[in-house]
């Protein structure tokens, strides 16, 4: 082969300059485009906000790239952000895999990595060992899945739940197994668990076999795209009890798929809900339906926490280097999101409360709040 | 009962496959192009039939006239743009024109509208769950199943019976000769697009209203399941297509059934290439050895 | 045809496509040296007689044998490597290799040079090549085709494709060469420097032909003795003479008269 | 003669091929090349490897093949574990990661004995997507969340492996094996009547084939960190084989040039991410309408330079043209 | 009835017919002769609209024809019998016959000229509902001749009919291609037997490498030594 693409290194560092550059390696086509778009609007819409004042004078300026649904496209738009773009820091991936992907090139190049939505604990921690460089605004995911299992054990004293996963998703099978887990032990016994994959259509035949196996509770940990078909499809194959998901669910797409009627005795673990009161949530709600002219799901919600995540430690650091930012992040405390109060943990995973919500001939109403 | 249910689930989610491989057939039969895009114009035809019904306030028959006329349109631009100049180059050249041109829809689209789901409202059609001894049928998916059924049968009589589809059958097999005859090749083949662009954009709507979720990378899957359906049921075989949709369908949901639902697109592979070992062309094709 | 023992010997073959007998009860035999004519009305299943002496078709009925060993069910290259080699009525060449190579791939089956000498480019490989290159050029010389060496085998007009079709048959070294209406399409000139060019190869090469034609004049004039075909069984064999005016071959494919 | 000057030729471009090498080595070690340049040269070569190897199944011996990203899986697969979980050395693992896929060629390569054309391109598009679920549901390596892969994929490895899949190919098709091949896309029921034995070659165009799609694969998995199944989907393999129509059907280097410009205009395209899949579509759709021939038609980089053809030539004969 | 004059045709670059001129009137047959690749097929091809001339006129009844396109040339009554019969070979007998009625919308005409069709080719008639690719040599030679019939030519273009022919359906269509001249349909045809077509046509062209190289009254050409030794096979 021949190079032809060998030109000489960017221009500008992230230091210099009125501008603070932030690298963004999101999903923005290919098989999962829907949830990287959205993440990446949350995102502009706050670096909108935030550069109406700036950080210290400084703007924040974001870099996209794409990754097409790709792992390999992830490294090497990283690679893009860190040594063509050199960035400051990079937001990114929508998903766990498209993260783990880019985890050694942050560490290598010392760029912090925040994932929005990658839930997989291997992200920010690898055999026993934080990455330094790596942090998350998301839930991991045993914790809302212990809720999940709890909330089935206490409230419908269920004893036979079924589980069905979206084996596409690393988030989806983390809340399964801790499901699972809280749920055996509290007495309950698993009589299916089933699978699919991410962007099926059809799942009549599985839940057929669900039926068969009489479930007195289904946990349905998945995304909406999805989740919303499963619910109106097992609605009607006769399937008629309490399911339950996570935050994967939130999008009020999720009650226009399904229908509102399929949803009721439907139940989801949430760390924001946009028919929350909290002025905050309604204010982003607000400002992200006035931009987009549609209403933000749970990737849109933590594409924008995690900009605010961001320019509150930059903020703190007093200084826009990837070290600075890095310590800065590492010390998030009691910081006010729309996905709620937010510290990041030793494993920079963040610590915050979850709310179960309940679904009401389309609507979601509160249920109750668990703590970590 | 449980097993009939599952044929059942077969046999309405393989309606929904047959449905889009008519159109599929049809167009890779008479021009012997892979026509890749068929599945985004599928996607073009669920969106219009969304936004027939939900702002220009259509009921289902208009929509799905609105979206058959639209998507007829949008096939023969197609054609006529991107793959109008590979007429004579080869049938692997014009497949990656298909591939950009199926691309350049899935992207296009992205682009103007972003790539959130929609979901069709749940009036569209009257839903009613019929059940017999347990066993529970959706209204609507015999309504799919009749659909594709009459749809066949037209099909089948519009490229056999009628004057343009013995044109098309003419200009198919030999371009020459058929200009020898008086006809019109390019209006022949834009025929040919416009009437499986139409079938793609029925298919869409009725998948829409079925599912009720699309979203613009929706074509792919159930494009590529149409092209097996046809290859199973034999290229260009009109029932075919029809029992190669079924097939893969029920095939589907036996596995699942059986609890492999994850292994249910490995099992249906096995099976057509199980099956294209024993028939080469398919259930259908004539497995014609060629004459030297 | 001093020796006694048939090269090739069909015994009763045959072949049924669906209900349709293409071809039925057949009993050929060619001697060392012959040049023997088929000839029958167009369908009567002379091109699909050779189909069944290549292997492109298995027999449903009946034996071929060559020197007296069975050759049914054989796949179509080992009939070739053992000896039976044809031309095709619609050619059927190579047509993007250019004519040089066309030759060479006939050779291929001759060739000794293994798969590893020749991606490592051992010396094996170029002594094989070189040879399959001298051979080829000495075959295009006799078809004074060795001037279009190089060129694309689709560019050659219809007349030297005819000669390169034969041409790259007789590189596969065969005992037995089958011809397929060679001249259709030939004016009555090229069709006289055709049957010079037959009888050449056939005395240079040691050959046994078997030829297929509707131009009663080439068969009459070159063959010694004939077969007739007509719906997919002999009616008739014997000199040109006696075919000529057998009365049955008359009725059912030549007309009162022969031009 | 023609030995000695063929031989002229061999040094002529092995030279040129060191040269380069060491230039880019050069500029690598001296950090000249950001990280991202790197990256992208390392994956035009593999690239560059798919192309060529999917090029000798479709471009020499006419195999409609489509399922190329099937055999890169299972490379890339082998190498991983053989790595990862078995503690070998990565010389070792890209070894392994051809011999595998060339297993798996062997067995693809079957089917196609009695498959032709279209039936052909779905069943590989099927035994690819076979492939993909099977790796999906093996636990062992990680199911759908893919296995991490360590960063062992260097400049020599690549280079190297993109030097030999290159000359091994080229001297496979400049053969008379090769013409076999060839003669098999030009006219199966031709060679076989000539003597070729075509069962033989085409199942020895897969494996071969597929053994270089499994270094690629090897290369694959050590440069990205991580693989899973989603990377090795049917459209992966729609990529290898527009970089062979594009380049020129029968064209070897027209499958580089064409795997060498995807590659930049892909990357390029990084810096316009919402419009990228779409200008990405209407260059693939443009250049195919002005050169359905490909970049390089049926010609060789060599013919260029030398008056005497290199054997090769595309399948383009008028059966298969389309109406359309 | 058609006059040519003039013509170029070209093949990419390369040049097949080199400023041909001929002349048909009403109800002769005229007859090509000439070399394979000599420009006979192209030629035809020109006239009946499937290749577009570059320079040079094409007149058809005192009107231009040439680079209309094939249908409305047929329709003006052109029926063009191309090289290899080019029958659709998937469909039944009965439909390539109505195949070759395309463009008609007369119902009582067009049963009229089928009937009139099976009276020339009874083989037809018997093979009605047959796989057209089935059917022999002759057969398909007979059912190009009559697909083309079908149109209600008033000139009709036969390229090689008799190729591949066996002796005996060399006679009979030859034959009938007398019968329908006789009907009043002008022919223009093309043979490799070139005794066989000078025995039947009025007049007859020499085509050599693109040009028209001799032409004039059939039996003058036939009894012509230059022609007898290039053409006729010196004896
Ligand atoms: N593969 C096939 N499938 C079905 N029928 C076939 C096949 N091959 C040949 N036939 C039929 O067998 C019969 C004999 O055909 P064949 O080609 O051998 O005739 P032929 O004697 O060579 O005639 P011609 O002189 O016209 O070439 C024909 O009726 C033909 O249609
Ligand atoms: N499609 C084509 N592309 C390029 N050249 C062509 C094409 N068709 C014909 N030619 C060339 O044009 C010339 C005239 O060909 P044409 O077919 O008209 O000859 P012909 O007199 O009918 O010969 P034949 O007796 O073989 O039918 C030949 O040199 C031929 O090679
Ligand atoms: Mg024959
Ligand atoms: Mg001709």
């Amino acid at each position: 082969g021949c190079g032809g693409a060998e030109k000489s290194g960017g221009s500008g560092g992230s230091g210099g300059g009125d501008t603070i550059k932030i690298g963004a390696n999101m999903e923005l086509s290919g098989g999962v485009a829907s949830y990287g778009q959205s993440g990446v609007q949350g995102l502009e819409l706050a670096f909108e906000e935030i550069n109406k004042e700036g950080i210290d004078g400084k703007k924040l300026e974001l870099v996209k790239v794409d990754n097409k649904s790709d792992a390999a496209e992830a490294t090497n738009g990283a690679l893009k952000l860190a040594t063509q773009d050199k960035v400051a820091a990079i937001v990114g991936a929508a998903t766990s895999t498209n993260t783990l992907a880019q985890v050694q090139i942050a560490t290598d190049n010392k760029l912090p990595l925040i994932t929005p939505t990658g839930t997989n604990p291997d992200i920010t921690n690898k055999g026993g060992k934080v990455n330094d460089w790596v942090f998350r605004t998301c839930f991991i995911d045993p914790f809302q899945g212990t809720v999940a299992a709890n909330f089935a054990s206490d409230k419908f004293k269920s004893k036979n739940a079924a589980v069905f996963i979206d084996t596409a998703s690393d988030y989806s099978k983390g809340l399964a197994k801790a499901f699972k887990e809280s749920y055996t032990k509290n007495g309950g016994k698993i009589v299916a668990e089933e699978a699919y994959v991410a962007k099926d259509t059809d799942f009549r035949a599985t839940l057929t076999r669900i039926k068969s196996a009489k479930p007195d509770f289904i946990f349905l940990p998945g995304y909406y795209e999805e989740v919303g078909l499963i619910v109106k499809q097992a609605r009607e194959a006769g399937i008629d009890v309490p399911i339950m998901g996570g935050d994967g669910w939130d999008s009020p797409k999720l009650v226009e798929i399904a229908g509102g009627k399929a949803l009721n005795n439907t139940f989801i673990t949430n760390h924001y809900s946009a028919a929350d009161k909290d002025p905050k949530v309604q204010d982003f709600v607000k400002a992200y339906e006035a931009k987009y002219n549609e209403t933000p799901d749970g990737f849109a919600a933590l594409g924008y926490d995690t900009a605010y995540l961001l320019a509150d430690a930059i903020k703190r650091a007093g200084d826009a280097s990837p070290e600075k930012i890095k310590e800065a992040l590492a010390e998030t405390k009691d910081l006010a999101l729309v996905s709620g109060q937010v510290t990041l943990n030793e494993q920079h995973d963040p610590i915050k409360p979850a709310s179960i919500l309940k679904y009401e001939d389309g609507k979601q109403t509160f249920d109750s709040k668990v703590n970590p | 009962m449980e097993l009939i249910q599952q044929l059942i689930n077969g046999i309405s989610l393989g309606s929904i496959y047959a449905l889009i491989a008519l159109g599929y057939t049809m167009v890779y039969g008479i021009v012997k192009l892979i026509n890749f895009a068929h599945g985004d114009v599928f996607m073009v035809g669920a969106f219009v039939g969304f936004y027939s019904i939900t702002i220009l306030d259509l009921t289902f028959f208009p929509a799905l006239l609105l979206t058959m006329a639209v998507t007829a349109l949008f096939g023969v631009i197609i054609e006529r743009i991107a793959y109008k100049p590979l007429r004579n180059a080869t049938r692997i050249a014009a497949l990656i024109t298909a591939i950009g041109v199926s691309l350049l829809i899935e992207y296009g689209f992205i682009y103007f509208r972003g790539a959130q789901p929609e979901a069709y409202p749940a009036d569209v059609l009257p839903t009613e769950k019929i059940s017999i001894l347990g066993v529970s049928i959706n209204s609507q998916s015999i309504f799919i199943l009749l659909t594709s059924v009459v749809l066949m049968i037209i099909l089948q009589f519009v490229v056999h019976k009628t004057k343009i589809g013995k044109a098309m059958r003419a200009v198919s097999f030999d371009a020459e000769a058929a200009r020898l005859m008086g006809i019109n090749v390019n209006n022949t083949i834009s025929a040919t697009f416009a009437i499986g662009s139409a079938l793609a954009g029925a298919a869409g709507v009725i998948f829409g209203i079925y599912y009720s979720k699309i979203e613009p990378l929706m074509g792919i899957i159930p494009g590529l399941k149409a092209f097996v359906a046809a290859v199973l049921g034999g290229i260009g075989i009109i029932p075919g297509a029809m029992v190669g949709g079924l097939l893969l369908g029920v095939v589907e949901s036996l596995v699942s059934a059986a609890g492999y639902s994850l292994w249910r697109d490995a099992v249906a592979f096995i099976v057509l290439i199980l099956i294209l070992i024993f028939l080469p062309s398919g259930l259908f094709g004539k497995n014609r050895r060629e004459k030297v | 045809m001093a020796n006694n023992t048939p090269l090739l010997k069909v015994d009763n073959a045959g072949i049924q496509f669906g209900g349709l007998k293409a071809v039925s009860g057949v009993n050929v035999e060619l001697f060392p040296g012959e040049l023997v004519g088929l000839i029958g009305p167009n369908g009567a299943g002379k091109t699909t007689f050779f189909n069944l002496l290549t292997g492109v078709y298995v027999p449903t009925e009946g034996s071929i044998s060559l020197n007296g060993e069975r050759l049914n069910k054989q796949p179509p290259f080992k009939i070739t490597r053992k000896g039976i080699s044809r031309t095709f009525q619609n050619i059927r060449l190579f047509s993007e290799l250019s004519v040089i190579d066309n030759v060479k791939v006939a050779y291929h089956s001759l060739a000794k040079h293994s798969i590893p000498s020749s991606i490592l480019r051992i010396p094996g490989h170029f002594k094989g090549e070189q040879e399959m290159h001298e051979q080829a050029v000495e075959f295009l010389k006799i078809f004074n085709l060795d001037r279009f060496m190089d060129e694309k085998a689709k560019n050659l007009p219809y007349g030297q494709q005819r000669r390169l079709e034969i041409a790259r048959a007789l590189a596969a070294n065969p005992k037995l060469l089958l011809l397929d209406e060679p001249a259709a399409g030939m004016n009555p000139q090229e069709t006289q420097e055709l049957m010079k060019l037959i009888g050449f190869i056939r005395e240079k090469f040691n050959l046994t032909v078997l030829l297929i034609e509707h131009d009663m004049p080439l068969v009459m004039g070159v063959c010694e003795r004939i077969y007739v075909l007509d719906h997919g069984q002999l009616i008739a064999q014997g000199t040109p003479a006696e075919i000529r005016n057998n009365p049955k071959v008359i009725e059912a494919y030549l007309g009162e008269e022969v031009s | 003669m023609t030995i000695l000057k063929r031989a002229k030729g061999f040094w002529l471009s092995i030279t040129l091929s060191i040269i380069l090498f060491a230039v880019i080595q050069f500029l690598i070690n001296g950090a000249y090349l950001n990280g991202f340049y790197i990256n992208t040269i390392f994956f035009m070569g593999i690239n560059i490897i798919l192309a060529v190897s999917l090029h000798l199944i479709i471009g020499i011996t006419g195999q409609f093949s489509i399922g190329h990203a099937g055999f890169l899986a299972v490379g890339a697969y082998a190498s991983a574990i053989m790595t990862m979980k078995m503690e070998q050395p990565f010389v070792v693992s890209i070894i392994v990661g051809g011999i595998v896929a060339a297993i798996a060629g062997l067995i693809i390569g079957i089917p196609s004995l009695r498959l032709k054309g279209d039936y052909l391109a779905i069943a590989t598009l099927g035994f690819g997507e076979i492939v993909r679920i099977t790796f999906l549901n093996i636990d062992y390596v990680g199911g759908a969340s893919g296995m991490q892969v360590s960063h062992l994929t260097t400049w020599p490895w690549v280079f190297g492996c993109v030097l030999i899949t290159i000359l091994v190919i080229r001297n496979f098709t400049n053969s008379t094996h090769g013409r076999a091949c060839i003669s098999i896309r030009e006219d199966e029921t031709a060679a076989d009547a000539m003597g070729i034995n075509t069962t033989y070659y085409k199942v020895i165009a897969f494996v071969i084939g597929s053994f270089f799609a499994g270094i690629a694969g090897s290369l694959y998995a050590h440069n990205f960190y991580i693989i899973q199944p989603s990377n090795f989907g049917f459209l992966k393999s729609f990529d290898i084989l527009i970089y062979v129509v594009l380049g020129g059907l029968g064209s070897m280097s027209g499958a580089v040039i064409a795997a060498i410009l995807l590659t930049i205009i892909s990357t390029f395209l990084q810096d316009y991410p919402e419009t990228r899949m779409v200008i990405y579509s209407i260059i693939l759709i443009v250049m195919m309408i002005y050169r359905p021939q490909g970049l390089m038609g049926t010609k060789e980089f060599t013919s260029f330079f030398k008056k005497k053809k290199d054997i090769g030539g595309g399948p383009g004969d008028g059966k298969q043209h389309t109406v359309a | 009835m058609l006059k040519v004059e003039g013509i170029d045709v070209f093949y990419g670059n390369i040049q097949a017919i080199k400023g041909v001129t001929l002349e048909i009137n009403e109800g002769e047959i005229v007859t090509l002769i000439g070399a394979n690749g000599a420009g006979k097929s192209t030629l035809l091809k020109t006239i009946s609209g499937l290749l577009k001339p570059k320079h040079g006129k094409i007149l058809y009844e005192g009107k231009s024809i040439a680079g209309k396109a094939a249908q409305t040339i047929v329709k003006q009554g052109i029926s063009h019998v191309p090289e290899g019969r080019r029958i659709f070979a998937n469909m039944t007998v009965e439909e390539n016959l109505e195949l070759g009625a395309f463009l008609r919308k007369d119902k009582a005409g067009i049963k009229q000229d089928l009937d009139k069709v099976y009276e020339l080719f009874p083989r037809l008639l018997e093979r009605l509902k047959q796989q057209a690719g089935t059917l022999s040599g002759g057969e398909q030679q007979m059912l190009a001749m009559g697909r083309a019939l079908m149109a209600r030519p008033r000139l009709l273009l036969l390229d090689e009919p008799s190729m591949g022919l066996a002796p005996l359906l060399v006679k009979t269509i030859f034959r009938i291609i007398e019968e329908i001249n006789q009907t009043g349909t002008t022919i223009l045809l093309v043979e490799q037997n070139a005794n066989l077509a000078l025995s039947i046509a009025d007049r007859a062209y020499v085509v050599e490498t693109g040009r028209i190289v001799l032409s004039g009254d059939a039996e003058d050409l036939t009894a012509s030594e230059q022609i007898k030794m290039a053409y006729l096979g010196g004896h």
